[in-house]
């Protein structure tokens, strides 16, 4: 298992938003996360990030206890997250926003490659290259901040609500490209609102529910269970 | 102990009667305040050796030169019925907070140090101050540096607090059309470049600085520092070790500081040596001012004016020699004329030495 | 008013302002980088600049030149001014490191807001000065003559002394020095993540807290370099000689755009200068008063500072 | 309406402990309570209490200097604590109060007209108010660290101001400010200890009246925010420190507010400076540097910005501290800098906070987002 | 233009009283050009859907309306008055009210508080009137109050107050306060959080949050309420109840003006749709015109089949 989330609780001051979540991700994986608004899929990336401090469990990844490791460390050993709200860096330009993506990274010439993967992903950004982040229009900043994840070469992509403000035209591509991503080798945790995209792209997924998982199979499993179906996938 | 309220009439025993002393003993101006409070201690260490039957008590006010503190500072003192007289206020804008309060109580007052002019017409009768003011000094250096310096083009600078500034505005009343340019330097301020720009643009031969030391040691460097060459006059305010120190004594060389106070060596009787043994440190300015004011008013008390009405009466007609000149007091409080000397310092291989009394 | 004075000294006084603009300047910096990352005033600033000139005395009283003493010859001199840099840019920015993990580190395990920061500045800004204040007994101390102003140069009838050409561009190289480091280095590149947002610069690898004692390590030493300036320039220092030269220094930043390093060089040189043409036209006492009032009018029709801020986040 | 006072009660679940115990009292002994409380404000001179009084200075006069800043916090408390601008000149409006009722009430002043007291007070308000006015309406649409070192820059040219031109003399400064009235007390009043009715209610030598006048103000003053803080007037400006871009979106009109805050803030501020030096009788330049306003702003912080019981309580502290314990007075300040750095450590919603200041510290301190 | 343009419309329309009028907006950022020339109409009572790819300008053109971004061109009506170069609060006070593409409450403030701010938009009370409530309003005596029949009180002292209120009427700052607190009641129970009333804004949860938002820009009373992606980051039934919200707020009489990526949402709850590329406008018509236009097919929505 490359990341194992062992009970993990979490507290934002009186409100507790995870009751004890475990999951595993195996190595070359897409797990899919779903849930309703403040289900705590969010919290559980930034605790897997290092963003917020745990209260109890422990998150193992590449067999290495990480709970208390800071949360650039975390980078250093492979993690990178695309934050949910874009988290784009407002006063850098689009390329300077990517580099930040490679700050771990040392080798310019793997940087550079990385760049054109990026900027052949999102023509967009290549376009903007020299625009302050800031300044993007909302799915913009989306396609940055997805790009700035894949700058820092991961061993785990946690991607919170890649699709969020993106155009449908926009949204088949990212999956399209966050399948691709995978086949080259990355493990991909996902969380997505956009459950019928997610769970027919993803290998796993859980359900979450106030902080609890309440489901879990394959994705083609959970896609055609009718709770889930009821739940998250509304009438088609 | 102070239930007796307020009043002019002591009760009980005369023999713990107390003089205060009212100025900075903290703050950037302390030095002053201590010089001031050591030589009125002085006095009434001596008065009690020789009285040890009937003491009388120093009380020390800091009001680290702070007209905001003052008031409350001069309200406790009046409401204590014991005390009779105030050695100080120690400077000019506290004074005009604290003298009508003092005052207003009978509280006799003697300042060794404030000068400002207008201190004698506030109206406070029992104000009295033991040296000569700002009027007798501005005059004093003016005259000096015209007939002795005979300078052609004056710079006079002075640092808008009520000394200096009334110090300088005699100098140029009394210079007149020699005075070439003026300017004016912020308190504390320690970097003079648009200042030194602008003296050495006057051509000035002389500058007359009116402030205290803490300005002018570092523009005297500066200035020095910067090639300037103009003779460098100060006021009393100035009259400090601390000013050649903090210049550099080369660059100090030669300078003319006045003061209404007589040089303690020239000062009567054995002062001078009483101060070291006392504190062991040189008298300082306004040292054997305090001395004296305090001298008086122990006088009174010893001839019986045990209230602060009788002790008011005695200072107001009182006659005699101190340490520093002939004390006899005119109708608003001011020193008689004929008792003011101004005296020229000069800075000399590093110390302040007495040079002459300035030409009148 | 005086503008006859302005006009006959124009070039000297603009000479003397662009030497006093230099060394608000470099204290800007400090300003500026602890605003641009942490969003604090940091009151404090000042009183690292203050220590610095007091380690610059004590290191050449050390070595055997105090007030009055005649200096070394030139390389003796050269050699000084080096040590005393190096020994007070390390010491005040090991005083810039100690007041952030005494007085803001702890604020910011708790994520305070910022008024909160400002009173523990305040605070410590009060403490180190009074401390000093009581050490040395509130009395000023006086350097040695280590640089007797020569003139170099007559430029339009202006003396351009040695003293305030090496002032002027040892701080323009430690400052073009700085900006390069923030602007093109991937180390600069962290501060500047940090300063925009810092949970996702955590989110990059980027160690916030080294990030941070950087920022506070780079600002003190850079007012430490500015201390020997100064002590070299004003011949004097004392326990209060932060506040006001503090003061003006943050003002240079904010004319400038604070959070913006450029933006310090430009508003300290401005600073320097129109403060001392003011003081020329107005007299002495309202420099300060032109200064503050140039501020007004600048951000009135720059509302960010002449240069904006590059540093620190966008609105969103 | 029973969901209303649900919501209510959901405020009131976030109090702390103490204060939910007063409120939940009934309302006549609530009323009881402050009546008795201020009984003892108003007799405080004529008590005598050990332990309180101060050593070196007269007690009533540190009374009505802790009055004096009282006054000065709960206007601080309106731009700072209420409207959240960073006001680091306030010292400034203080001193046009003060300079304003010396210039025109004294006889020594350059200015030749000679108003009564009564008449200076108003007129001093109304020029505090206008300077605030006027240093706001350029520098109110700044953001906020901009508009502190602005305020900071006006504190120091009020303050040159008043060292460098003729109107105010100088350093020489102006002797004569009036007094309030020159009346004596009445002698039915003489029962209370130090009250004789020979003397003058606004004496320089016995400044009862001058304590009970500027309690009277302070009285006064704390009512009078406190209606504005609960009334719409109150939401705009905490609408307007939560994020001042939205609450103009929904219709605040964030400049005017902002504008009043600092004009009331002003007004306050240049009462207080005529009420003080009116019982100092005296006033020149100095007193009014920008250290005193920064420790001011100290002061309100932590006595606990936003609460008027708070900011009152930073004030007295500030006031009385230093009159009480004279003995460390060259030590004083370097003591105040640790307390401050001190005091925020631990704690920094100040002494007695808000009560939504002290649950958004809270918050946000559980919210540190750091793993170590 | 735009009026000719009008009347090619269906002859429904053209009767319909116009509330909100764009034209000729161009607005440019450096060498971006946000909007190039949009013109279009929205009328009294509808809900009208702004589309388009991301960075074709949505935002940017709901920023003009709303006057935080001033356009290079072009002007803007609303009933009739001009618009652009408003202040902000005065666009609101005119009946536009917005809500934020990333959630801007006050998050130190209660639900029930947030909805007070943007009730006081329509009040009078002044500074001047808080401090000493002078401007008084006569009240019926069914109406005086039992405010201060709580807390112990004596009945002395009620019936004293009473007589009171009924002598000097209650100070309008009273009165509007009672009434904004029952209208802010009112609103939340609309959007359905009345029992979070007493909750502080940043601890509800990210629905809720969107919700308060929506209830707080009603408290404005607008004429239009303009909507940017509410619907972002809501699951499937969650967006199926905030359609049915939206729709009830159009019941109300409000017109909307709503950005959105999910095609399910805007097709079912618009009455026409703008699309906007590249700053441009493409296309405006019904939800089914729109749907099957080519050129929108092209541009945004790839498949046509995404929102059958
Ligand atoms: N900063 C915070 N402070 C307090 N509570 C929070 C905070 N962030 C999240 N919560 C609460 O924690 C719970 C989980 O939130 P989280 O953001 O993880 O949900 P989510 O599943 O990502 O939902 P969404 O689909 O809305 O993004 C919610 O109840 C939310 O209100
Ligand atoms: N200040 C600015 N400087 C430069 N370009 C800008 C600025 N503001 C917006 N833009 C550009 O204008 C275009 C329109 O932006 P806008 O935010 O209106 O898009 P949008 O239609 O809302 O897109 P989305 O659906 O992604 O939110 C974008 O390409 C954006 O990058
Ligand atoms: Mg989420
Ligand atoms: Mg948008």
């Amino acid at each position: 298992m490359l990341l194992e989330l062992k009970d993990l609780t979490l507290l934002y001051g009186r409100i507790q938003a995870l009751h004890g979540i475990s999951l595993t991700v195996g190595e070359g994986e897409i797990v899919a996360l779903i849930g309703a608004n403040g289900a705590g899929k969010s919290t559980t990336m930034r605790a897997i990030s290092g963003l917020r401090a745990v209260a109890q469990g422990t998150i193992l990844f590449d067999g290495e206890d990480i709970t208390k490791l800071r949360a650039d460390l975390r980078v250093v050993r492979g993690v990178s997250q695309s934050p949910e709200g874009r988290g784009v860096f407002p006063g850098m330009s689009v390329r300077e926003n990517l580099e930040m993506g490679a700050y771990t990274r040392r080798n310019r010439a793997e940087i550079d490659e990385d760049l054109d993967r990026v900027f052949t992903l999102f023509p967009r950004l290549k376009e903007r290259e020299k625009q302050a982040g800031g300044t993007m229009s909302g799915g913009e900043q989306q396609m940055l901040a997805v790009g700035r994840a894949l700058m820092s070469r991961p061993k785990l992509l946690l991607l919170d609500e890649p699709s969020m403000g993106l155009a449908p035209m926009l949204i088949q591509q990212i999956f399209d490209i966050i399948v691709e991503i995978n086949q080259q080798g990355t493990t991909v945790l996902l969380v997505e609102q956009n459950a019928q995209q997610a769970l027919s792209r993803a290998h796993r997924a859980y359900v979450l529910e106030t902080g609890r998982i309440v489901k879990e199979g394959t994705g083609q499993e959970l896609l055609h269970d009718p709770a889930v179906k009821d739940a998250y996938l509304g009438v088609a | 102990d102070d239930s007796s309220g307020s009043g002019d009439t002591a009760t009980g025993s005369t023999c713990d009667l107390k003089i205060a002393f009212f100025g900075a003993l903290t703050g950037g101006n302390a030095q002053l305040g201590i010089n001031i409070r050591d030589g009125a201690k002085l006095a009434v260490d001596q008065y009690n050796t020789k009285n040890a039957d009937c003491k009388v008590g120093l009380v020390e006010k800091d009001s680290a030169g702070d007209p905001a503190q003052a008031s409350g500072l001069a309200t406790s003192l009046v409401a204590d019925t014991k005390l009779l007289g105030v050695v100080g206020p120690a400077f000019s804008g506290e004074s005009k907070v604290a003298n009508p309060i003092l005052s207003k109580e009978g509280v006799v007052i003697i300042t060794p140090s404030a000068t400002n002019p207008a201190l004698a017409t506030q109206g406070d009768k029992t104000f009295h101050r033991g040296l000569g003011n700002d009027a007798s000094q501005g005059p004093g250096a003016a005259n000096y540096i015209k007939t002795v310096l005979k300078a052609q083009k004056v710079f006079v600078v002075d640092d808008a607090s009520e000394y200096g500034k009334g110090l300088a505005d005699q100098v140029k009343q009394v210079l007149g059309a020699t005075v070439v340019d003026s300017a004016v330097v912020k308190e504390q301020q320690v970097d003079f470049g648009a200042v030194i720009d602008q003296v050495k643009g006057s051509a000035a031969d002389a500058i007359f600085w009116g402030g205290y030391y803490r300005e002018a040691s570092p523009f005297l460097k500066q200035y020095r520092d910067a090639g300037g060459k103009a003779k460098f006059i100060a006021g009393d305010g100035v009259k400090d070790q601390a000013f050649v120190d903090g210049a550099g004594a080369a660059n100090a060389e030669g300078a003319i500081l006045t003061c209404p106070c007589v040089p303690p060596e020239k000062a009567g009787g054995t002062f001078a040596a009483d101060y070291k043994a006392a504190t062991g440190r040189e008298a300082g300015t306004y040292s054997a001012e305090a001395f004296d004011a305090a001298n008086i008013m122990l006088e009174g008390i010893k001839a019986g004016n045990t209230t602060r009405d009788k002790l008011e009466t005695f200072v107001d007609s009182y006659q005699g020699q101190g340490v520093t000149t002939k004390f006899k007091f005119q109708e608003n409080g001011e020193i008689d004329p004929a008792s003011v000397a101004v005296w020229a310092y000069k800075v000399e291989g590093g110390k302040v030495v007495a040079e002459q009394e300035t030409p009148k | 008013m005086n503008f006859q004075f302005l006009g006959d000294h124009f070039v000297s006084l603009t000479v003397t302002g662009l030497t006093q603009g230099a060394i608000y300047a470099l204290v800007a910096l400090g300003y500026t980088l602890v605003y641009g990352v942490l969003r604090l005033i940091n009151f404090a600033h000042s009183e690292v600049f203050m220590i610095g000139t007091f380690v610059t005395t004590i290191i050449w009283a050390g070595l055997g030149f105090s007030v009055g003493d005649a200096a070394p010859g030139t390389l003796g001199v050269i050699g000084l001014i080096v040590i005393a840099m190096i020994a007070a840019g390390a010491a005040s920015g090991a005083t810039a490191l100690v007041v952030e993990r005494v007085a803001y580190r702890p604020l910011r395990k708790r994520n305070a807001p910022s008024l909160i920061f400002l009173i523990s500045a305040i605070g410590a800004s009060v403490a180190l000065s009074e401390a000093v204040g009581a050490l040395t007994d509130r009395q000023p101390r006086g350097m040695p003559t280590l640089v007797v102003p020569k003139v170099q140069f007559s430029f339009l009838g202006a003396d351009v002394t040695n003293l305030q050409l090496g002032i002027f561009f040892s701080a323009l190289a430690m400052m073009i020095g700085l900006d390069i480091f923030i602007n093109r280095t991937r180390l600069g590149r962290g501060v500047r993540a940090v300063a925009q947002n810092p949970d996702v610069a955590a989110l990059m690898g980027v160690n916030k807290d080294r990030i941070i004692m950087l920022i506070f390590i780079l600002g003190g030493a850079m007012a430490g370099a500015a201390a020997v300036l100064y002590d070299i320039k004003v011949g004097l220092t004392t326990y209060s000689v932060g506040f006001l030269l503090g003061i003006k220094a943050f003002t240079a930043a904010v004319l400038g755009g604070i959070g913006n390093l450029r933006g310090a060089l430009l508003g300290g040189l401005l600073l320097g200068v129109v403060e001392n043409y003011g003081a020329g036209v107005f007299g002495n006492q309202w420099m300060d008063v032109v200064a503050f009032m140039m501020l007004v009018v600048v951000l009135l029709f720059r509302p960010t500072g002449l240069l904006g801020e590059s540093l620190g986040r966008a609105r969103a | 309406m029973s969901s209303l006072r649900r919501a209510d009660e959901g405020r009131a679940r976030a109090m702390t402990g103490l204060r939910s115990r007063w409120s939940s009292l009934p309302r006549a002994w609530r009323i009881g309570a402050i009546g008795a409380f201020m009984v003892l404000l108003y007799s405080l001179p004529g008590l005598n209490i050990p332990l309180i009084k101060t050593p070196d200075t007269d007690f009533t006069s540190v009374l009505f200097l802790c009055a004096v800043y009282v006054l000065v916090a709960v206007g601080l408390n309106v731009v700072i604590g209420l409207a959240g601008l960073l006001d680091l000149g306030y010292i400034g409006f203080y001193a046009v109060g003060a300079y304003t009722v010396a210039i025109l009430g004294s006889p020594n002043s350059p200015v030749v007209v000679k108003f009564p007291w009564i008449v200076c007070v108003p007129i001093a308000i109304a020029v505090a108010m206008l300077s605030g006015v006027l240093l706001g309406w350029p520098t109110l649409r700044l953001r906020g660290d901009y508009l502190a070192i602005v305020t900071l820059g006006f504190g120091e040219i009020i303050r040159v101001f008043a060292l460098n031109s003729n109107i105010t003399n100088g350093n020489r400064g102006i002797n004569g400010v009036p007094v309030p009235s020159e009346a004596n007390w009445p002698s039915w009043m003489t029962w209370f200890p130090y009250v004789s009715s020979e003397k003058q209610i606004f004496s320089v030598s016995n400044v009862i009246g001058f304590y009970w006048l500027a309690l009277t103000l302070v009285v006064l003053c704390i009512l009078g925010v406190r209606r504005l803080e609960r009334s719409r007037v109150g939401r705009s400006w905490l609408a307007i420190r939560e994020d001042e871009e939205a609450a103009e979106v929904m219709g605040v009109p964030t400049f005017k507010y902002k504008l009043w805050a600092f004009a009331i803030g002003a007004a306050l501020g240049g009462l207080s400076g005529a009420l003080f030096f009116s019982k100092q009788t005296f006033i020149n330049a100095q007193g009014f540097d920008l250290f005193t306003s920064i420790l001011w702003v100290a002061a309100v912080v932590i006595g606990g910005a936003g609460n008027q019981l708070g900011v009152a309580v930073g004030a007295i502290l500030l006031a009385y501290l230093p009159e009480r314990f004279r003995e460390f007075a060259d030590y004083r300040l370097l003591i105040f800098g640790v307390a401050l750095i001190v005091m925020t450590i631990f704690r920094p919603q100040g002494l007695l906070p808000s009560r939504r200041r002290s649950v958004e510290l809270e918050d946000r301190a559980k919210e540190a987002s750091v793993v170590e | 233009m735009g009026r000719r343009r009008r009347a090619s419309l269906s002859e429904q329309l053209a009767e319909r009283e116009p509330l909100l009028e764009v034209d000729d907006v161009t607005i440019k950022f450096g060498g971006v050009v946000a909007l190039n020339g949009v013109d279009f109409t929205l009328y009294k009572g509808e809900i009208l859907g702004l589309i388009g790819p991301n960075g074709a300008g949505k935002t940017t053109c709901f920023n003009t309306i709303t006057g935080v971004a001033r356009p290079t061109t072009g002007t803007i009506r609303f009933r009739g008055e001009k618009v652009v170069g408003k202040k902000r609060f005065q666009i609101t006070r005119m009946g536009i009210a917005r809500t934020f593409q990333n959630i801007r409450l006050f998050p130190e403030m209660t639900a029930l508080e947030n909805v007070l701010v943007g009730a006081d938009a329509r009040h009078k009370t002044s500074v001047v009137g808080a401090l000493f409530r002078l401007y008084r309003v006569r009240v019926k005596p069914e109406e005086l109050t039992e405010v201060t029949a709580t807390g112990g009180m004596t009945r002395l002292a009620q019936q004293l107050s009473r007589t009171g209120q009924r002598f000097f009427g209650l100070s309008r700052h009273i009165l509007e306060e009672r009434a904004a607190r029952a209208k802010g009641m009112e609103l939340l129970q609309l959007v359905g959080i009345e029992g979070r009333a007493g909750e502080l804004a940043r601890n509800l949860a990210y629905g809720e949050q969107r919700r308060l938002e929506i209830a707080r820009a009603l408290a404005t009373e607008p004429h239009l309420l303009c909507l940017d992606e509410p619907a972002a980051g809501f699951n499937p039934a969650e967006k199926e109840s905030l359609l049915a919200l939206i729709r009830k707020i159009r019941d109300t009489g409000v017109s909307i003006l709503l950005i959105e990526h999910d095609m399910r949402l805007v097709m079912g709850v618009t009455d026409r749709i703008v699309v906007l590329e590249f700053g441009k406008k493409i296309a405006e018509g019904s939800p089914s015109e729109v749907r099957d236009n080519p050129a929108v097919i092209a541009a945004y929505l790839g498949v046509p089949t995404d929102a059958a």
